[in-house]
């Protein structure tokens, strides 16, 4: 247990924001990239994470559980997010069959 | 610890890419979910135990089992969707590649981070956590409460058939 | 719509156009478990919802009018034991009397009193397939265990009275083949004796267990209107509330004289179908009582065919010593009897509903034609109605509760 | 009573294996063992049409019990089950159907024809059943009947128990085998 | 529907009470039925070890009879045959030569006698045609086998033994007048 | 570094991994057992003395059957399936409080493999991604009746999960931690709670009965409607991964609501029998045992009793039964503790 | 035992008889049922007029079945039906050559007659006019013979142990 504790200690912050800055620049990539709804809701998921990363990394840095209680904000609007957004796509699917999300830039159907 | 640290990461980024690239939005899932649980091991290297667990129930254990769900009741695996044309994803990679190069010039320039309080391990322990969240964050924990139930009452709306007759 | 997406400044991507909706096939059959025997249902599904059903049937189709064309009279019995083979008798019984009919044989009251006990049991046999198997299918397979005893009891005594268990090839035209020895009454009144204890603690076991009721109540339903327009008979008719029961309404082999009571449902679901074979098991069991003490009553004990030597075969003791006898018996047997030209139809109360024998003779060695009204076939139709718009759960225990035997849908 | 019994020796796992003789006995011993583990555990698949059928519920039932032998697990996809029990007519419809039962199951099968009908078309000697299923695919045991008592079916899964035990574990990629499949246009 | 008889009753109740909403009572009182036949007597019967009594009349394999004498009671006439639904029996007949009348009761007998016993659906009529008392079913079970071929029961499995300890007594499934009629030795038949 | 301990560790986790898969396989042999005679059979009796070779006969020739990956389905995925379920099922293990502390040449050596503090949650982490097991199985099969059992599975493990939780709140609410070590500690004597939380026990106890697929809510494989459900196109030991991981949740289960709610390894009256405190230890993880025994008879009981649910009539119990009922007694348990607090 | 109604056999005979005149062939009591036989281009009004008919009723087909008069070469339909308020079966029979065996469908009056029908067609090659799906049912669709008329042979072609001498019969 204890050489866990001290993990962060060896590992050098700037690592962990590098990491975090290559999964968010990922996620915008795949945004960018794909057409299919559900797999750009994936990519949000992504950066979601990417920014909980940094905020638990920047948390146990600091020693400060603030950042922590952010990153339960954060997965709660996530949830909410993939929620609707889900069930955007169920409706649309439903509707349109497929989940183009060309189909979707009018916002209406 | 540093040789974990590499592992998990680039376990992540490569499953990060596959969920970009790979077209089956089955394989996507699958390499979010692995990019997922080494974010847990991730986590965990940070003293944030409760965290992680969390991350796994709320993020494989419901979020993705969300998506496979909807993947696996639309059948959306068969529904073969055009890639976007050859140029917009040529854009798409290179807009991502400045994008990385900009975020990382910019947190190049970051002053050295000092920390707020004397080392302790224990902030990631549900108590402490806990303390926090329901001290100083009670009023934003409240109002995402109700956040999370416009959003579910939402789901449901959306998710209902209009008229039910109208299907058959 | 799109059209206008064509046109769109940016994507110059083919645009996916909309097709129409898709539903996903479901292929029950014909070796899936809850199809029992063998028939096959092309289910088009919404999720977990039935859209619509196709059914193909006729995998054991085996052709039993067009043999019971080459065969004599008493060869078709066989045949008949394969129709509806969870109660073979009933269907033995029924064929027989259609035959006396044509023949114009009378039986006495004894023989009558003793098939209404057969045919009664059969009943009951027939039925604790048809529930015990609901409940299997609803996934308490228990109770199938439990009630299925005494099924095997009731094969004790088939095997008692007739040497067979299941196709019993029982009684000959004009009664039985021998009288009941003491061993088979025996049996009898043991049965009486115990299985209605049995029957209440398979009742305890599923009647009122909520789990069930859910799973049943208001499932396959099915009005009247539609279940006489479809031909239903039998248990399935009267679960719509309709007290249709042959033995009723046009009653043969003195069932006039019992006293027993018509169950009925409310709106025909599948709660309704096994509760009214529920209440049939416990009519049965009264029906069967009152029959033996009708028996008990009757001072001859011996009588067990009719006496009418032209066309019921002589006594064996008389064939072994008797020229004429003999010459009798290679005459039925041979099928060289002078049987009349003419038309019948006779329908019993089958477990499963009306079984109608629609037998045309030209008098000759065989039928002319043998139409079987199998209720089976004729009701197994309405399936796709019945289940339409429902759950694959409640397709399955519907069907189950309908009790469609393979033998009897394809012939 | 005892012309209605076969001679069969009651098969246990925990049989010891007889004399040690160099590398045979290696091999012969790891057969032995597989196949008693295989009889022991042959997994039905109930291909029940009709009469047949409903004997074979009463042997699955409490008085006849085929969970001694250890087959009561049923198991309704071909894929998973070790023993094809054809119980009942098989109308000429049918056959296709049965054929792709029995190339959907996994090595190594057995199937056993239970009931006239299904051995050979029984009273059914009509245009549209098939006159036994050893036309459409290969039947090991045959059991008559019609149907026949539980106690039969039994003995004919006795058979087939038999069968397995002694059976190579090379036999399935024999030639023999293969020809016989080729008899039946598989593989 | 108006009722069509007088006697029909509503037999089904979907009303629920509370405590069948609630499931608990319903599926204790079945937890109970349930572990009350845990230690109950098991009805199984181990088969191959024990057997279940058949009934004297049951219809298993068949047998040929012979005479008190020894003589076989078969006289080839074919009823069985015809009556047979599955067609399962095939004889040919022979006519006996003298020297062989300890053998063969009547002057004609079936030199070959085959029932094709996967054909044979056991309904009991080749007995019921018999007017020789030659052919009976037995309370003996056909067991199974690996091949086809020996399904076919010629007469050497099919006529019972000489030896009277070993004949096969079949009397449980004549009627009583029959064997009231087969004490009387001064019939024909009986000699 | 502290290499006895670790060893130690090793050792240990490797006995439980052991005695998980023993108890699983003889789980299927007791299923088989308990079934037959509750149904009035003898069950399995001809391999082994009492049948009780069994499971080695079924486990043998699982794994000399020929392996069926069918052409249509995904080959990985197909195999990733059944892996995940078996290893999920079998890491669960390590959390939970196999007996108190054995003491061996001075040295307390403690019979669970990882005393986390979060350790219910652990529990419910391996349990959310079990479901991948299936439902990657299910759909890697590409076929439909397996894809059926697939979402049936998801859906019903999401949901019960939640009920799940939540009546695990209120008992975390009595105990205080959600380290499985400190509850059952705080159960010592009869201070078991299931007394103390009769309904969570039992929303526990029906929510466990559907997270392990077990009848009345057995849905997934429901074998008269869907075949085999998610395993309908798995042959040999594939197969057998798949059955023996619900033999193993069924284990795991019961030992965690042995370990909640029935007082893990407590056992009353043991410190007034003047034992050792190893032999203590011992007879209290023997006693664990037969609790989890008991539990998987009782998983097994309901089994063989009661008809199965059908799809909506599962969710409504889980969304409108259980969850309100989880939310109440959590409610109520909040205020019992508010009031035993004021006065 | 079921009872005869004189009075309400003379009754379907009387009212048969006023509105469709000539088309009834022939009526006859058989053993225990009233039998006419109907001109076949009527046999849908006639059914229809059976059952919708106030005094009449007959609002139950039991059974539907075809024939083969090899003799004189005509197939035909039988219908039975059934009148449950006034407990009265009778039975329709219809006929025609069989050169051209076209009958109008009772789909559309009994849905029961749906699968009876196309039992029929499969048994005999009767075509249902207006039949809303006929196509064989119990036997295999690649079939060309009607197995049920006279000439069609009922065994099966193959058997193989009965073309054996010793099976021989």
């Amino acid at each position: 247990m204890n050489q866990i504790t001290s993990a962060i200690q060896i590992i050098p912050l700037e690592y962990y924001i590098v990491l975090s800055v290559t999964l968010f620049s990922i996620g915008v990539m795949g945004i960018l990239f794909r057409r299919n709804i559900i797999a750009i809701l994936m990519c949000l998921e992504l950066m979601f994470n990417s920014v909980n990363l940094l905020l638990t990394a920047f948390s146990a840095y600091h020693s400060d559980p603030a950042g922590q209680v952010f990153v339960f904000f954060i997965m709660i609007v996530a949830a909410a997010e993939v929620a609707v957004g889900l069930s955007i796509v169920v409706m649309m699917k439903r509707n349109v069959e497929s989940v183009d999300i060309n189909l979707l830039n009018r916002l209406k159907w | 610890m540093i040789f974990l640290f590499f592992m998990l990461s680039a376990i992540m980024v490569i499953s990060a890419l596959f969920v970009v690239f790979s077209k089956s939005p089955i394989n996507n899932v699958i390499f979010l979910i692995i990019c997922f649980i080494a974010m847990a091991g991730h986590y965990i290297l940070l003293n944030a135990q409760f965290l992680a667990v969390v991350h796994i129930i709320v993020y494989t254990g419901a979020i993705m089992v969300l998506f496979l769900f909807v993947i696996m009741l639309l059948n959306l695996n068969k529904a073969i969707i055009p890639q976007k044309s050859r140029l917009t994803r040529i854009m798409a990679v290179i807009t991502g590649g400045i994008f990385f190069l900009v975020l990382l010039a910019a947190t190049r320039q970051t002053f050295e981070i000092h920390a707020r309080y004397p080392f302790t391990s224990e902030i990631g322990l549900v108590a402490n956590v806990g303390k926090t969240l329901f001290h100083e964050f009670l009023l934003p924990f409240e109002l995402s409460s109700v956040l999370f139930l416009s959003a579910m009452v939402g789901a449901v709306m959306f998710g209902k058939k209009d008229h039910p007759n109208e299907a058959e | 719509m799109a059209k206008e997406l064509e046109t769109d400044y940016w994507e110059r991507d083919l645009v996916h156009t909309p097709e129409p909706k898709e539903y996903n096939t479901l292929n029950v059959g014909p070796t899936h478990p809850a199809t029992h025997g063998v028939f096959q249902n092309v289910m088009l599904m919404d999720g977990e919802f039935i859209v619509s059903t196709e059914q193909t049937i006729g995998y054991i189709h085996r052709a039993f009018e067009k043999i019971a064309e080459r065969r004599p009279f008493y060869q078709v019995t066989p045949l008949t034991d394969r129709l509806n083979y969870c109660s073979s008798p009933l269907n033995n019984m029924g064929w027989h009397m259609t035959v006396e009919k044509l023949l114009g044989i009378e039986t006495p009251k004894r023989v009558d009193y003793l098939r209404i006990v057969i045919m009664e049991l059969a009943r009951i046999a027939d039925h604790i397939i048809c529930n015990s198997v609901i409940g299997v299918d609803s996934g308490a397979l228990t109770g199938f265990t439990y009630i299925f005893q005494d099924r095997e009891y009731i094969y004790e005594i088939y095997e008692e009275i007739c040497g067979a268990r299941l196709t019993t090839n029982m009684g000959r035209i004009g009664g039985f083949e021998r009288n009941f020895s003491p061993k088979a009454w025996e049996k009898i009144h043991h049965f009486l004796k115990t299985f209605p204890a049995k029957l209440k603690e398979f009742e305890t076991l599923l009647v009122r267990n909520r789990i069930f009721m859910d799973r049943t109540i208001n499932v396959g339903a099915f009005p009247a209107d539609r279940a006489l327009a479809y031909g239903f008979t039998g248990p399935n008719l009267r679960a719509c509330g309709v007290d249709y029961d042959v033995r009723v309404i046009n009653p043969y082999c003195s069932y006039e004289e019992f006293d027993f009571v018509v169950p009925v449902g409310q709106n025909g679901d599948t709660y309704d179908r096994f509760m009214v074979r529920q209440e049939e098991m416990w009519q049965s069991l009264r029906i069967i009582e009152q029959a033996i003490a009708k028996l008990d009553a009757m001072d001859d004990k011996e009588t067990y065919f009719a006496k009418d030597p032209r066309f019921v075969l002589p006594p064996k003791e008389k064939v072994y010593n008797n020229m004429e006898a003999l010459i009798w018996h290679f005459k039925i047997v041979m099928g060289e009897t002078d049987i009349p030209a003419g038309e019948v139809y006779h329908s019993i109360e089958a477990a499963n509903g009306e079984l109608g024998f629609y037998l045309v003779s030209d008098g000759g060695r065989t039928a002319s034609r043998l139409h079987f009204r199998r209720p089976c076939f004729i009701y197994y139709q309405a399936y796709p109605e019945m289940v339409k718009g429902a759950m694959l759960s409640d397709a399955i225990l519907t069907m189950s509760s309908m009790n469609v035997i393979a033998g009897e849908l394809d012939a | 009573m005892s012309e209605k019994l076969n001679p069969i020796i009651a098969p246990t796992i925990a049989e010891a294996p007889e004399g040690i003789s160099g590398q045979g006995f290696f091999a012969t011993s790891i057969e032995k063992a597989v196949g008693l583990a295989r009889k022991n555990s042959l997994w039905p698949l109930p291909f029940a049409t009709s009469c047949c059928g409903i004997e074979f519920m009463a042997t699955m039932a409490a008085h006849y019990d085929l969970a001694r032998f250890g087959s009561e697990r049923l198991s309704f996809s071909p894929r998973q089950s070790d023993l094809l029990m054809v119980m009942g007519t098989v109308a000429k419809k049918m056959g296709p159907v049965l054929r792709e039962i029995y190339i959907q199951m996994a090595e190594p099968k057995w199937v056993i024809a239970v009931g006239a009908c299904a051995a050979s078309g029984g009273i059914f000697d009509t245009y549209s059943v098939l006159q036994g299923i050893d036309r459409v695919i290969p039947v090991d045991v045959y059991v008559p009947g019609c149907p026949p008592r539980p106690e039969q079916i039994i003995d004919g899964i006795l058979k087939i128990q038999d069968l397995v035990g002694n059976e190579s574990l090379r036999r399935r990629n024999s030639k023999e085998y293969e020809d016989l499949m080729k008899k039946y246009n598989m593989e | 529907m108006q009722n069509l008889t007088n006697r029909s009753k509503v037999v089904s109740d979907k009303k629920m009470t509370f405590l069948e909403k609630i499931y608990l009572p319903a599926i204790l009182r079945g937890m109970s039925i349930t572990l009350s036949h845990f230690f109950r007597k098991k009805s199984t019967i181990s088969y191959p070890e024990q057997t279940r009594e058949f009934s004297k009349v049951y219809r298993g394999q068949h047998v040929l009879k012979r005479d008190e004498l020894g003589r076989e009671r078969c006289t080839a006439c074919g009823l069985c045959a015809v009556a047979c639904p599955a067609e399962a029996i095939t004889m040919i007949s022979a006519e006996r030569k003298p020297g062989e009348e300890h053998l063969y009761r009547e002057e004609k007998y079936a030199a070959v006698y085959e029932i094709n016993m996967l054909r044979c659906i056991f309904c009991g009529d080749c007995e019921d045609a018999c007017p020789k008392e030659a052919i009976f079913l037995t309370d003996r079970i056909v067991s199974s086998q690996y091949k086809r071929q020996p399904f076919v029961y010629g007469k050497d499995i099919l006529v019972e033994p000489l030896d009277p300890e070993k004949r096969i007594d079949i009397s449980a499934r004549q009627t009583d007048a029959v064997r009231k009629f087969k004490e009387n030795k001064k019939y024909a038949h009986n000699k | 570094m502290d290499w006895t301990l670790y060893i130690y560790k090793t050792i240990f986790l490797f006995i439980i991994l052991l005695v998980t898969l023993l108890v699983a396989m003889y789980s299927t042999y007791g299923e088989r057992k308990v079934a037959a005679f509750m149904q009035d059979r003898r069950g399995p009796n001809r391999a082994g003395p009492f049948g009780l070779l069994q499971p080695l006969a079924d486990g043998v020739k699982m794994f000399m059957k020929e392996e069926i990956i069918p052409l249509s389905a995904n080959r990985i995925l197909f195999i990733l399936g059944p892996s995940i379920a078996m290893t999920t099922a079998l890491l669960t293990g390590v959390v939970i409080p196999w007996g108190g502390t054995l003491t061996i040449g001075g040295r307390e050596f403690s019979m669970q493999i990882a005393d986390l503090n979060i350790g219910i949650l652990y529990v419910f982490a391996m349990v959310s991604i079990g479901v991948y097991g299936i439902m990657i199985g299910g759909w890697a099969s590409n076929n439909k009746y397996a894809l059926y059992g697939s979402i049936r599975a998801a859906s019903q493990m999401i949901s019960y999960e939640l009920a799940m939780g939540l009546s695990i709140v209120a008992l975390v609410i009595t105990t205080g931690s959600l380290s499985l070590h400190e509850i059952v500690q705080q159960q010592h004597g009869m201070h078991w709670n299931i007394f103390y939380q009769p309904l969570g026990f039992l929303l526990f106890l029906t929510c466990a009965f559907a997270e392990t697929n077990r009848a009345p809510f057995d849905l997934p494989e429901c074998e008269t409607e869907l075949v085999g459900g998610y395993h309908t196109e798995y042959s040999s030991m594939k197969l057998g991964f798949y059955l023996f991981a619900e033999y193993i949740n069924m284990f795991i289960s019961s030992a965690v609501i042995a370990t909640l709610y029935l007082g893990g390894y407590n056992m009353p009256f043991i410190h007034q029998l003047g034992l050792s405190p190893n032999a203590v230890t011992l007879l209290g993880t023997a006693f664990f045992f037969m609790k989890i025994l008991f539990m998987i008879f009782l998983f097994m009981w309901i089994r063989w009793t009661l008809p199965r649910f059908r799809y909506d009539q599962l969710m409504n119990l889980g969304w409108k039964g259980l969850i309100p009922l989880a939310i109440f007694n959590i409610l109520a348990t909040g205020v019992f503790y508010y009031l035993n607090e004021l006065f | 035992m079921y009872q005869i109604d004189p009075e309400r056999n003379r009754l379907v005979v009387d009212k048969l008889k006023g509105q469709f005149n000539e088309a009834i062939e022939k009526h006859e009591m058989l053993a225990d049922m009233l039998c006419i036989s109907v001109k076949k281009e009527v046999i849908r009004h006639c059914l229809q007029f059976l059952r919708d008919d106030k005094d009449l009723q007959f609002n139950f087909l039991t059974t539907l079945c075809g024939m083969h008069y090899p003799e004189t070469s005509q197939l035909g339909v039988v219908y039975h039906l059934h009148s449950f308020v006034n407990n009265h079966r009778i039975r329709i029979k219809t006929a025609t050559h069989i050169s051209d065996p076209t009958f109008p469908s009772a789909t559309t009056l009994w849905p029961a007659a749906n699968w009876m029908e196309r039992e029929t067609y499969d048994f005999f090659g009767i075509q249902f006019g207006d039949h809303p799906n006929l196509q064989r049912i119990l036997n295999v669709d690649e079939m060309t013979d009607f197995p049920l008329r006279k000439d069609f042979p009922l065994e099966d072609q193959t058997r193989e142990d009965k073309d054996d001498s010793m099976f021989g019969r």
